[in-house]
């Protein structure tokens, strides 16, 4: 028997890991798979809460924030491709054209 | 038909000059001189014969309507304050009138003569029509604020005439000075009314006199100074702008850079004794207050005084005059002071005839002369120019009290009415001393203008009598200045003392009326007569001695008294003063302090200050836009965190704080 | 569990089927429909029919599919709102992807998704189809961004605003989550009754993260920070797109969350006086100092989306203190209403006078404008007029009636300082209104077309007689926007 | 000291660990990887909850599909080792310790809730999957439709963006 | 009666109307654009004679209002109204409209259309603001006439003429942001934005707005004001604006829009906000005071003849609000008469100095000289305008002026006397530049050769030398106007005058003659309880007259 709290502040710390990991990497691909990876957390939090609660409808949206996430990681690798394509670098700190 | 058709349309006498300065200032530019003449000697002539048919009238008149008011239309009405176009006539004012009238036609005629070959002839005499419409306002007016219209009127015409050279710019300065320093009167001229319609609610005479009889005020004592003290002390200040006194004189003698004929009718016969005018028109006040009188009086007397020694010494035979003419004015007010307000105007009256006169000779002489006016360029002129040396020996004997010309009997009164007061004796020796003085640098100006052998050269200067046109009008003053006397004659010589009696409803019954009835006084009269008659004769011996007997005298003199003699020779240094004490710190204060430090500086200076502040923080903000993704990430963390902590850590229930009811 | 949906939640549900039906169908003919000129048609039909359809929603009013979503006047509001926009900026396109010869059906299908994506925002009533709705703008809106794939500058765009867009997204969903674990549930009204004690302050974290999720897509200051790059990055069209669809329908969201879960008033007041104050001076200090015009007006809306929390802040401080806040929703309907007309008329104007590849953004390519292209300067300083908040344009009454509702609410303090942020706006407002009319023509001045095409004066037209038109006579949209039970009507 | 307690724990910090590496991995492709270890434990906890529906799509869609996305696009572009430029300030200074800060913030919040309800491990307790269905196509069918057509987006988005076209 | 029962209406929308006439004819056609825009502004001053015909001349209230509702939610109507304090404003607009359309004939080349479009635009702002009765309109045009005038000023204008022009409008917006807090805070009160509405409920009490509130809603509305009139340490806009603005320009400026200030002053800020109007009555009439001396000693060293003029203005706009702030019959009357006043002799030197300006194309007093002599009738012009300008009687400036002192030293001596020194100053720097550009011999080359007036110019000279004596002999026919609409004014204040005269000096029977009778004797004292209200320790009690000692 363990606690849902357990699993939510596991959630939460594997959320800050990724928004830790958004501001320390370089690498588009790798930002990107942090933002994945706080969708996991995401994930984790909502089967903790449905399965707390004995409601399945958090293991619903589960799915939906999974299909969401696929999506975006086609758009998401699109981009990146465009990006590699039209400057030949994935690093996101050289991507500063727009500023000011 | 009424019983008196002017008096009904009283506005006609002083519209008639205005048409004619109109019709001459808009369309006299093409006219011959001949045409300009036609218009304004004829509207001043027209003018004057109104007035002599007026006064006719208002002799007529049952003493019940006296003083005889017509209003016209109002002009200024604002809540209970009202002001009308209201004209009334009474003793006081016949005098005026007939003064300004009559000097003023004469003036008129003679600049015809004087003027003729000068450019902007029309302007000229359209000034001139101009003032006599508003010296005519002035005399005229039932009320202050109308009398205020016709007294910064003659400042405007003034203005104007004194500026009429306006090419030469000591012309225009001269004019400016005179505008200003008015108005530094008409401050307190202003102020003066302001605190009389307070305390009175009106300003028309009649009303305002009512009230003051009405509301019994009790005379206010020496060193009071209640609102009647403050009033009367407030309009002098008006009068001792307009009348140049001390210490507000200044522009006057500048002012004989007009033409000769605007000094003789305006900056001696008639505009600057408007201020005498005003103090005895408001005598009722005057007569309130012993303080307001003191200050008059004592104003009065230095004035004759400083202005008559500083005339001891100049050398322009225009500014001799000038400063002569601030010294009689002075005269005037001393009589005033005294409370011989019957005295004062009577000495207005025959200073206009003879200090016209005086000016018109002058300018005679300078026309002869062909435009020079320093006495020490002259000399031996008796001969040359008879008429006009006749002429002007009359004014000079005049001026110099020797009966029994005019100005013998009006100076008199003055010095009688100074001794009689009680304290009274200071301003009368003052005054004696004074008329010493006159005597003295009138026949100053005689003996080195007339008498002596010819200090200019004969070849260029081929001197000339003048015109008839000029020369009538000396005549007519000539006589003026010898009879014009005996209208006040008292009976002690002879006389009637008709003019006393003539103001006395105005004034009271005159200070000499009763004076006469016992023996003491008439002795006493005596002596001052003939002291006064003493001392204008040393000062005609002194003149002649000095100027004729032992030319070299005077500069001896001046050399001996050095100081002395420069501080009279530069009027004592007080146009100086002024420019250095007033003149220069304001200007500068305005350009360096006001304008460019707190206008430029301080309060621009904000502003754009604020601005660019504004500005540098938007670059600010600009540069948190790094373009770096990874600091907007780092952004969104932070705004996370500050909305956290705001809605976590933030005291109590908060929707209340940060409001205003 | 419930039975299957019925028609009546089709028909409220119309505008979102039409809108993604017909890009659908856009991608699906593409290929046979040759010229630009049908395909422009057939979407500009497909968002009109759509707009359109709002009517079926209204005449269907109530809860659809089992309380997901709502459709009430609110909505109806935005849905028509979200529709005239989505029809405009297809408009507004048409030539401009012709000029950039870049595929249009793509392009308009992409519009109608975002729309269609906006339009469940505006009606959702539970959370979890809220963040589909919100995807489904997002993503169409990444790809928008980036749609100038040759220009490095859209394609850095595209990347910020993905990267971000998601990493904003995440906090959203987490907040979702968190909110469905203190209340069990993801429908709006059930949370009425807020937590079971001891879960509140979950639901207060949750709502935070929720609130941080909708601000960083409303572009709210310190959330802000992605806004100037990719609009100016992104093709103008969409950056027209941008800033009146994604804004309008995050602020229905929140709104609609504040009035549905009386929870979240509570704590949420001086979040947006903070917001608030922050944004309206980010955004108006920003936009000071900048040169290029798109981005100038990027940083406008900014401060107009701090503007705009200024009535939120109002909402918050009614609804505490028990006053009907009516009125201060109204402000923001309006105001947004106003500010998406003015936005896309200008933003319009700047993507025609750009010329190909976007060459002339900056302020100097638009002096003396008002010689060259006398009717597009008038417009274009109407409209900046209108972001000033001048009188009788739609953008005066809008700032008139946030500046009432924080009166009402006796926040005079945040009036001021809203009062203050008018100024420094007006003076970059006034800028460019100088530069087009009182400076000179630069000697080889930008090349300008002379006559505008059509689509776009049409898209002119209407922007700016609909400025001064609801600057005028603004009755019927208040009559509308002011019923007594605005949300959750038409029961 | 249950089995769930320590099989939850051992997941958890494999996880965690996961994570760790995602963040300290020079090497795209080993972030990559380190990342699907994360989603397996993830899997594995769900197992542990008794979500196994979820722990299966969790590994076929997200380790299985998305993953594979990620390490194919990332041979496509044969991404280096990033390079460490450090332009931003703010990210290197104050990108870490803000981080903590706000996981610490959130997880404190989430400690101080009452949130005391136990995981039963037993599957047994209902029977998901069925029910899952049945919600997907009743109650949020609406959003699924919408899904669908995200999807379509997606790919659309993903054609539009990365097709070669030289014009 | 002249277009039935809707003149303000036509007054406001006509010249409108014509804008957009104009806005039709073809740009290129500049004698077709000056002769329309000059046939629509006189059109407009003869129909704004129409108002002289309304109604009992000053009868108390609105001798002609016109209703409609505008806006349901807030309740915005549309509500005009004409009573004898605008009426003569609306006038003056009209007129110097006409007199400014004549005066750029010739001087504005480029972009004619603009130009008059942007006048015509300026005008019906104008008359809009004087017009309306519901606050709402009120700011509606006072914002919309900001853009007119800027853009007058921004294209039409000389070198610096974009700096002038913003710094223009943020001055403005400034203030009138803040006013619109203002009102819509008195509309939170009040629940209407009705102004007669909003009197009627202060007046009965129905509304008692707190002190704080009411000192809050006076200043939001005053600053707005002041920056407009503009009072001294806000006046900085207005020198710049003028030197850039074109003649036709700063003859609204100077001539029409500063009056907007005074205006809103009488029609707003006294009547609304009484007891914090008293409150500011001190301080206000400092600043209008040292406006006065400050603007005349600054513009006696200015070096640029168009700079002069303007800081003159703020000296004679000084003398308008210390009339306001006396809370005198006589003074009010005088403001609203100086208004008129140097609205004609300001607007006047305005177009003389442009005169100068077409024919020289500098400001520069000492590039002129002498040039009395080759334009005599010019000099003569100005000399007439000058002297009217520094309150000459029988001419406009002076009776304005003098109402002004007379009725402010009724109630203050103090101020009145420190006033009265501008009447000094306004002499010394109005002939000292006139001797330095009219006297003398002519310095300059260019000079020499200066063609006197035109005969058009003669025409427009001509015209307003004739108004400017008018007004200064007939000035009953305005006053008479004014006065009822003056003392309206002035009884919305004096209940709360009573009161705080009652509480200040304790002595009621005073107070209550203060308020009831305006009998002289009493006029004295009952300033005496305003002054102790305002600072107790005032000096000079000494020449308060006998009757109150």
């Amino acid at each position: 028997m363990v606690p849902v709290n357990y699993y939510v502040i596991l959630s939460a710390v594997l959320f800050g890991l990724g928004v830790i990991a958004f501001v320390v990497k370089r690498n588009i691909i790798s930002i990107f798979m942090s933002i994945e990876l706080m969708l996991n957390a995401v994930n984790l939090a909502f089967v903790a809460f449905s399965q707390g609660m004995g409601k399945l409808d958090g293991q619903v949206f589960v799915l939906f924030v999974i299909v969401v996430a696929a999506a975006e990681a086609a758009v998401g690798l699109g981009i990146i491709i465009l990006i590699a394509r039209n400057r030949q670098s994935l690093n996101v700190e050289r991507v500063d054209l727009l500023k000011l | 038909m009424t019983a008196h058709p002017i008096l009904d349309s009283l506005w006609i006498i002083p519209l008639l000059p205005l048409l004619g300065s109109a019709t001459n200032g808009l369309f006299g530019k093409n006219w011959p001189n001949a045409t300009v003449n036609t218009v304004a000697v004829g509207s001043t002539g027209l003018s004057f014969l109104a007035a002599l048919e007026a006064v006719r009238e208002f002799f007529q008149l049952p003493a019940d309507q006296i003083p005889f008011v017509k209003a016209f239309f109002t002009w200024i009405e604002a809540g209970k304050f009202r002001a009308g176009f209201d004209l009334q006539i009474d003793q006081l004012t016949v005098v005026m009138l007939l003064v300004v009238t009559g000097v003023g036609w004469l003036i008129h005629i003679y600049s015809t003569g004087y003027m003729a070959h000068e450019g902007g002839y029309y302007r000229f005499f359209s000034y001139l029509n101009l003032f006599m419409f508003f010296m005519l306002i002035l005399v005229l007016a039932a009320n202050y604020v109308l009398l205020f219209v016709g007294w910064e009127g003659v400042g405007l015409s003034s203005y104007l005439l004194i500026g009429f050279y306006f090419l030469k710019k000591s012309a225009s300065d001269a004019g400016k000075k005179a505008f200003i320093v008015n108005r530094i009167g008409d401050f307190g001229f202003m102020l003066g009314m302001f605190l009389l319609f307070r305390t009175f609610g009106t300003l028309d005479f009649q009303t305002l006199f009512h009230n003051v009889a009405q509301q019994g005020w009790h005379r206010e004592p020496w060193g009071v100074f209640g609102t009647m003290t403050i009033a009367c002390l407030l309009l002098f200040m008006g009068a001792t702008g307009k009348s140049a006194q001390l210490p507000l004189y200044v522009w006057l003698p500048d002012a004989m850079e007009g033409p000769t004929p605007v000094s003789a009718l305006i900056h001696a016969a008639t505009m600057v004794t408007a201020g005498v005018y005003v103090v005895a028109r408001s005598h009722v006040l005057f007569s309130l207050s012993e303080t307001a009188l003191a200050v008059v009086a004592v104003v009065g007397c230095a004035t004759a005084f400083f202005a008559a020694t500083i005339g001891l010494v100049q050398t322009d035979i225009k500014r001799v005059l000038a400063y002569s003419t601030v010294s009689q004015l002075g005269y005037m007010f001393l009589a005033c002071g005294v409370g011989a307000f019957s005295a004062g105007i009577f000495h207005l009256m025959t200073h206009a005839f003879f200090k016209a006169l005086l000016f018109l000779a002058a300018g005679s002489v300078i026309h002869a002369m062909g435009g020079e006016q320093d006495m020490r360029r002259m000399g031996g002129l008796s001969g040359k120019i008879k008429y006009t040396y006749g002429t002007m020996l009359i004014a000079t004997l005049a001026i110099a009290g020797i009966p029994p010309l005019a100005g013998f009997f009006s100076k008199d009164a003055i010095l009688l009415g100074a001794f009689k007061m009680e304290g009274g004796h200071p301003l009368y020796a003052v005054g004696l001393l004074t008329a010493l003085l006159t005597s003295f640098y009138m026949f100053r100006l005689i003996f080195l203008t007339f008498h002596g052998k010819a200090r200019y050269d004969e070849h260029h200067v081929h001197v000339h009598e003048s015109p008839w046109s000029m020369l009538g009008p000396l005549a007519a003053l000539a006589a003026l200045s010898v009879i014009g006397g005996w209208v006040a004659a008292p009976a002690l010589w002879g006389g009637t003392d008709f003019f006393a009696k003539f103001l006395a409803p105005i004034f009271g019954s005159g200070e000499g009326a009763e004076a006469l009835s016992e023996m003491a006084a008439r002795n006493l009269e005596w002596t001052l007569a003939g002291v006064a008659i003493a001392s204008a004769l040393i000062g005609l011996v002194l003149a002649w001695w000095m100027y004729l007997v032992r030319p070299d005298q005077p500069g001896k003199l001046a050399k001996s008294l050095r100081p002395a003699y420069k501080t009279l020779l530069n009027k004592y240094w007080v146009d100086e003063l002024y420019a250095a004490a007033v003149v220069k710190p304001l200007l500068w204060i305005s350009r360096q302090v006001l304008w460019q430090g707190v206008d430029v500086g301080i309060i621009d200076g904000t502003v754009n200050g604020i601005a660019h502040g504004t500005a540098g923080v938007g670059d600010g903000v600009r540069y948190a836009q790094s373009g770096n993704t990874r600091s907007y990430a780092v952004w969104v963390v932070i705004g996370a965190i500050v909305i956290l902590s705001i809605i976590f850590f933030w005291p109590g229930s908060h929707a209340t704080m940060g409001m205003v009811r | 569990m419930n039975g299957f949906p019925t028609t009546a939640d089709i028909y409220r549900v119309l505008p979102e089927l039409l809108w993604c039906g017909f890009g659908t169908l856009l991608m699906v003919l593409q290929p046979f429909v040759k010229g630009r000129k049908a395909l422009t048609t057939f979407a500009f039909a497909g968002a009109a029919l759509g707009t359109a359809a709002t009517f079926s929603t209204g005449v269907h009013g109530g809860a659809g599919f089992y309380g997901l979503i709502q459709s009430d006047a609110f909505s109806v509001f935005f849905h028509l709102l979200i529709g005239g926009v989505a029809c405009l900026v297809v408009l507004a396109a048409a030539p401009y992807l012709e000029r950039e010869r870049l595929e249009s059906a793509e392009f308009y299908a992409l519009v109608l998704f975002a729309a269609a994506g906006m339009g469940v925002l505006a009606s959702a009533q539970e959370l979890l189809t809220a963040f589909v709705g919100l995807e489904m703008s997002s993503i169409s809106s990444y790809i928008l961004a980036g749609y100038r794939r040759t220009s490095l500058k859209s394609s850095e765009s595209a990347m910020k605003y993905f990267l971000l867009g998601s990493f904003a997204t995440a906090f959203f969903l987490y907040g979702i989550a968190l909110v469905y674990g203190a209340t069990g549930t993801t429908v709006l009204e059930k949370m009425a009754g807020g937590a079971p004690n001891g879960q509140a302050i979950l639901l207060k974290l949750g709502l935070s993260l929720v609130l941080i999720g909708i601000g960083f897509k409303a572009a709210v200051a310190p959330f802000q920070v992605w806004t100037p790059d990719v609009y100016e990055g992104a093709p103008t069209p969409v950056t027209a797109l941008f800033s009146a669809g994604p804004k309008a329908a995050a602020f229905a969201l929140l709104l609609r969350i504040f009035v549905t879960v009386p929870a979240a008033t509570e704590f949420w007041f001086w979040a947006f006086w903070a917001l608030a104050v922050l944004t309206m001076f980010a955004g108006n200090l920003g936009a000071l100092a900048q040169s290029n015009v798109k981005r100038l007006l990027a940083y406008s809306s900014i401060a107009h989306a701090g503007y705009i929390l200024v009535a939120f802040a109002a909402v918050t401080a009614m609804t505490q203190s028990g006053g009907g806040a009516g009125p201060a929703y109204a402000a923001v309907l309006f105001y947004l209403l106003g500010y998406a007309l003015v936005k896309l008329g200008a933003f319009t104007i700047v993507s025609q006078l750009g010329g190909a590849g976007e060459k002339y953004l900056s302020l100097d390519d638009y002096a003396g404008l008002s010689q060259r292209q006398p009717f597009a300067a008038a417009a274009l300083s109407l409209f900046l007029l209108s972001l000033l908040g001048l009188p009788v344009t739609a953008g005066f009454f809008g700032k008139l009636y946030i500046f009432k509702a924080a009166v009402n609410s006796h926040l005079i303090w945040l009036a001021v300082l809203m009062a203050i942020n008018s100024v420094i706006g007006a003076y970059y407002y006034l800028r460019v209104i100088v530069v087009m009319y009182m400076r000179e023509p630069a000697a080889e001045g930008a090349p300008m077309p002379m006559r505008l095409p059509l689509p776009v004066s049409a898209v002119l037209v209407v922007t700016a007689i609909g400025t001064i038109y609801f600057g005028l006579f603004p009755n019927q949209v208040l009559n509308f926007i002011l019923k007594p039970n605005l949300l959750g009507a038409l029961r | 000291m249950t089995p769930q307690l320590i099989l939850f724990i051992v997941l958890a910090a494999l996880s965690v660990v996961g994570a760790l590496s995602l963040i300290l991995q020079k090497h795209p492709i080993h972030s990559a990887l380190s990342l699907i270890v994360v989603m397996v434990a993830l899997a594995g906890l769900y197992l542990l909850m008794g979500a196994e529906f979820v722990a299966a799509v969790q590994i076929i869609v997200y380790g299985g599909a998305i993953m594979v996305l990620f390490v194919f696009v990332i041979m496509l572009l044969n991404a280096g080792a990033e390079e460490y430029t450090n332009f931003s300030k703010l990210a290197g200074f104050a990108g870490v310790p803000l981080g903590i800060a706000l996981t610490g913030f959130i997880a404190a919040a989430i400690a101080r809730s009452a949130g005391t309800a136990q995981v039963s491990g037993s599957a047994a307790v209902l029977a998901p999957t069925r029910t899952i269905s049945e919600m997907i196509f009743k109650d949020f069918v609406y959003p699924f439709e919408l899904t669908s057509f995200l999807i379509l987006v997606a790919i659309m988005g993903a054609i539009v963006l990365a097709a070669h076209k030289e014009e | 009666m002249l277009a039935g029962g809707h003149l303000l209406s036509v007054l406001v929308f006509f010249p409108a109307v014509g804008a957009l006439a104009l806005l039709i004819l073809r740009g290129d056609d500049q004698v077709w654009l000056r002769r329309l825009a000059m046939t629509v502004a006189t059109a407009e001053f003869i129909l704004s004679l129409g108002l002289l015909w309304q109604g009992p001349a000053g009868a108390s209230g609105y001798q002609r209002e016109e209703f409609a509702r505008w806006i349901v939610q807030p309740p915005i109507s549309y509500h005009l109204g004409v009573d004898g304090i605008s009426l003569f404003l609306v006038i003056l607009t009209t007129f110097l409209t006409a007199i400014s359309v004549l005066a750029s004939w010739k001087s504005i080349e480029h972009r004619v259309k603009e130009f008059f479009v942007m006048l015509l635009m300026l005008e019906a702002g104008v008359i809009g603001v004087f017009l309306s009765l519901d606050m709402f309109l009120f700011f509606v045009f006072w914002e919309v006439m900001l853009i007119p005038m800027a853009f007058l000023i921004g294209i039409w204008g000389h070198e610096r003429r974009v700096y002038a022009a913003v710094k223009f409008v943020l001055y403005t917006m400034t203030g009138s942001i803040l006013m619109l807090v203002g009102i819509i805070w008195l509309y939170d009160k009040t629940g209407t934005f009705d102004l007669p509405a909003i009197h009627g409920m202060l007046q009965s009490g129905a509304i008692v707005l707190s002190p704080q509130a009411e000192m809050l809603l006076f200043l939001a509305f005053f600053l707005a004001f002041a920056i407009k009139v503009p009072l001294f340490p806000l006046h900085t806009w207005l020198p710049d604006a003028h030197v850039e603005a074109p003649t036709a320009g700063s003859v609204m400026l100077a001539g029409v829009l500063l009056k907007l200030g005074t205006y809103g002053m009488m029609r707003f800020c006294l009547p609304l906000f009484p007891d914090a109007a008293h409150r500011f009555a001190a301080p206000v009439a400092m600043l209008a005071i040292i406006g006065i001396i400050y603007g005349a000693l600054v513009a006696l060293v200015q070096p640029n003849l168009k700079k002069l003029v303007a800081y003159s203005s703020v000296s004679h706009l000084g003398f308008v609000v210390l009339g306001i702030f006396a809370f005198q019959q006589i003074s009010m009357q005088g403001a609203v008469y100086q208004m008129l006043a140097h609205g004609i002799s300001t607007g006047a030197l305005f177009l003389l100095v442009g005169m100068l300006y077409d024919r020289r194309h500098t400001f520069e007093i000492s590039e002129y000289g002498g040039l009395a002599t080759p334009m005599p009738k010019l000099a003569a012009f100005f000399l007439f305008i000058a002297l009217s300008s520094l309150g000459l009687p029988l001419l406009n400036g002076f009776v304005g002026e003098y109402l002004i002192l007379l009725g402010t030293y009724l109630a203050h001596w103090q101020w009145s006397a420190w006033a009265a020194t501008g009447v000094i100053l306004s002499a010394c720097y109005l002939l000292w530049s006139y001797q330095r550009v009219f006297f003398g011999e002519v310095t300059r080359e260019k000079n020499k050769s200066l063609p006197d007036v035109s005969r058009r110019e003669q025409w427009i000279l001509a015209t307003l030398s004739v108004v400017v004596l008018w007004m200064g002999i007939g000035s009953t026919y305005i006053t008479r106007r004014t006065e009822a609409s003056v003392g309206h004014v002035k009884a919305q204040m004096s209940r709360d005058w009573a009161r705080e005269a009652l509480r200040s000096t304790g002595t009621p029977a005073c107070a209550a003659e203060a308020v009831t009778s305006l009998n002289p004797r009493e006029q004295g004292c009952a300033p005496r309880a305003l002054r102790a209200m305002v600072d107790p320790a005032q000096p000079g009690m000494a020449v308060l007259p006998k009757g109150m000692r």
